[in-house]
């Protein structure tokens, strides 16, 4: 028996994704909770970090495997899920999603925005989106897609907003540095904020990709289809 | 004109509205054409006005800084590159390009968040039900039970079928149940009582263990013989039943010497 | 995409376990209730065979992939489950013991003479076990392992017992044929009714052994630990 296989069988049978944490936590009692099971000492000890190791070679396995479901980590916690191209069935199955209606292009935009320069302003928001947000920021904090996670230290001490746990969830993203173009998009902030004059020079390359990456979110889709 | 309108009620603000404009010209937004854009925006804005549209606050702001650019009547942008000695960061061109690309990434990174979203939505968590451990083999739950005593029968079967393939030679199958039971009888006449695990240990063929325990079996229906158990767990044991008990005699089959 | 693949990802999402007849009742109505899913409709038309041979198919190659679950098939009904190795965790993870209590010896050897000899009477229960089984078989019925499946053809017209498909679940059967030994021991009954005296030809010189009968229990608990 190996690690990889009992967080395998734990992932595979539990009710709600795992987290790392909660899979170690399990490990630890299991032998605890059951001295009669003495095998189940040996993997008391292992840590967050071989867990997750363990994790993502497992994901590794299922997606070479290559079946209708992978293992996937989802706001840092584990789970199966089907891929895409079953939908049909499992929405016959069991009921298309109880989600709220699919979020506007403001809401979307505001959300980018939150999602790479967190923690963020409102008046910061509002200068990239060059409109008020105050009816947007609402609907994403009630949506609990976004929470306030703080004050900004600058004159009346405006509130930060950050994404939440669901964010994650609800986009399918494992953490912030997996959403696209994240490494580009977050840096910038860094770039603008420390050295403001420089990034003249810097722009130009980065602009030619941008503006060729004309608006078709399809051709995303298309590389996405090849990889199933 | 009526266009116009349709197009307002599209641009969510004054950045929008330059975004489209520069998308119009077809160029890199640093090539963009500065001048020129401020016009169009001016054009776009005042037709708002004229319309009465709502929100137009925004693109007002917007407008007098569009304003000021075209009143310094600007060069081109690709110039300005590399001319950064008169400090970019106060000049309203490039303050004005930099939120542009700004917030076209952002609208990429939107367009990305919506194709998020609706992948997301094909995805389906695994949720089962109840936890779908494996039934464990009817051997390993109380020993001693009848349950249990056909577990060990399939385990022993098993074993021998092994064993049998492993040797690779066929055993020919002639036991039959009444041999078995004579055979379980003669045994316990000689010793007051039998084990049920002892019944097995010679036993070579899958034939012969299935004979073995149905003639127990048999023997037990028959109250011919008893089986007990010390505890409720303990191992089986085996006896004659007195013979006041006994309801069938079965045909006896010639004995044989052993 | 496969037929196979389709019915491994809605076994894989499915809260319960499937039975072809279900399965093959969602390939039929998917492409009628998402008409805008047009490749959903060349699988509406699979046969329960096929289905079937599919399922089967998957279960070959689960095992071949030796994860820590496999796809069964208990009492007609397909799902995955976690190997029995992995038990402890999942007991923990469950917080509760997996089943409920555990039958009494009376009772699983009650239901012992039932499985293998249905339909039966209780006076032939008790015929064979020597007790009376009556609170045993109320218990049993309660568990609902056994049901009343009609009279017996005699005195008082008793009822007959015979087991249920909760049985076979319970019990991690397929079918009742799946019992051990289930072709001969339920055969039994006919041969010894009809071909008692039969088969007197040849004794055993095995017998001998037997008769040195050592008691070691354990001798099948180790080879049990072999196959794990």
């Amino acid at each position: 028996m190996e690690l990889k296989q009992i967080l395998e069988a734990i992932v595979f049978s539990a009710q709600k994704p795992m987290s790392t944490g909660e899979l170690r936590t399990l490990l630890r009692e299991t032998p605890e909770k059951l001295p009669d099971e003495p095998q189940t000492g040996e993997y008391a000890k292992a840590t967050v970090r071989a867990v997750e190791k363990a994790l993502e070679e497992l994901a590794v396995e299922h997606d070479a495997a290559d079946r209708s479901y992978r293992l996937a980590c989802v706001g840092g916690n584990w789970q199966f899920v089907t891929k895409p191209d079953f939908a049909p069935w499992l929405q016959v199955l069991v009921g298309a999603k109880p989600r709220p209606p699919k979020l506007s292009h403001p809401a979307l935009e505001t959300l980018a925005i939150i999602a790479y320069r967190q923690p963020i302003t409102r008046s910061e928001m509002e200068q990239i989106r060059g409109v008020t947000v105050d009816g947007v920021v609402q609907t994403l904090v009630e949506r609990e897609l976004i929470e306030v996670c703080g004050e900004a230290d600058a004159p009346g001490r405006p509130r930060l907003y950050g994404t939440t746990q669901f964010f994650l969830e609800h986009f399918g993203l494992k953490e912030l540095d997996e959403l696209p173009a994240a490494d580009e998009l977050r840096r910038i902030h860094v770039e603008l904020a420390t050295a403001p004059a420089d990034d003249s020079q810097e722009e130009l390359p980065l602009d030619n990709e941008t503006d060729e990456a004309d608006d078709d979110p399809n051709e995303a889709d298309d590389e996405d289809d090849d990889d199933k | 004109m009526p266009d116009f309108r349709i197009q307002f009620k599209v641009f969510e603000g004054p950045m929008d509205l330059l975004l489209f404009l520069v998308k119009k010209q077809e160029v890199d937004i640093c090539e963009v054409n500065l001048t020129g854009l401020a016009t169009q925006f001016i054009e776009y804005v005042e037709l708002m006005k004229q319309l009465d549209l709502d929100q137009a606050g925004e693109f007002i702001v917007m407008a007098s800084t569009m304003m000021y650019i075209k009143s310094r009547e600007l060069l081109p942008v690709s110039e300005q590159v590399g001319d950064d000695d008169d400090g970019d960061d106060g000049d309203p061109r490039w303050d004005l390009i930099r939120r542009l690309v700004e917030f076209k990434r952002f609208k990429d990174a939107s367009d990305d968040l919506q194709r998020l979203e609706i992948e997301r939505e094909k995805v389906y968590t695994r949720r089962p039900g109840s936890i779908p451990i494996d039934p464990l083999p009817m051997g390993n739950r109380l020993e001693a039970s009848i349950l249990d005593l056909v577990g060990a029968v399939n385990e022993l079967l098993q074993r021998v079928a092994g064993r049998e393939a492993a040797k690779g030679e066929i055993v020919e199958d002639r036991w039959s149940i009444s041999e078995k039971i004579v055979a379980i009888r003669e045994r316990l006449g000689r010793v007051d009582q039998l084990k049920f695990s002892g019944l097995f240990d010679g036993v070579r063929s899958r034939g012969e263990v299935v004979a073995t325990f149905l003639a127990l079996l048999e023997l037990i229906r028959l109250k011919q013989l008893m089986a007990t158990q010390d505890d409720l767990f303990g191992e089986i044991e085996m006896f004659i039943a007195p013979v006041e008990m006994q309801q069938i005699k079965p045909e006896q089959p010639e004995p044989v010497t052993t």
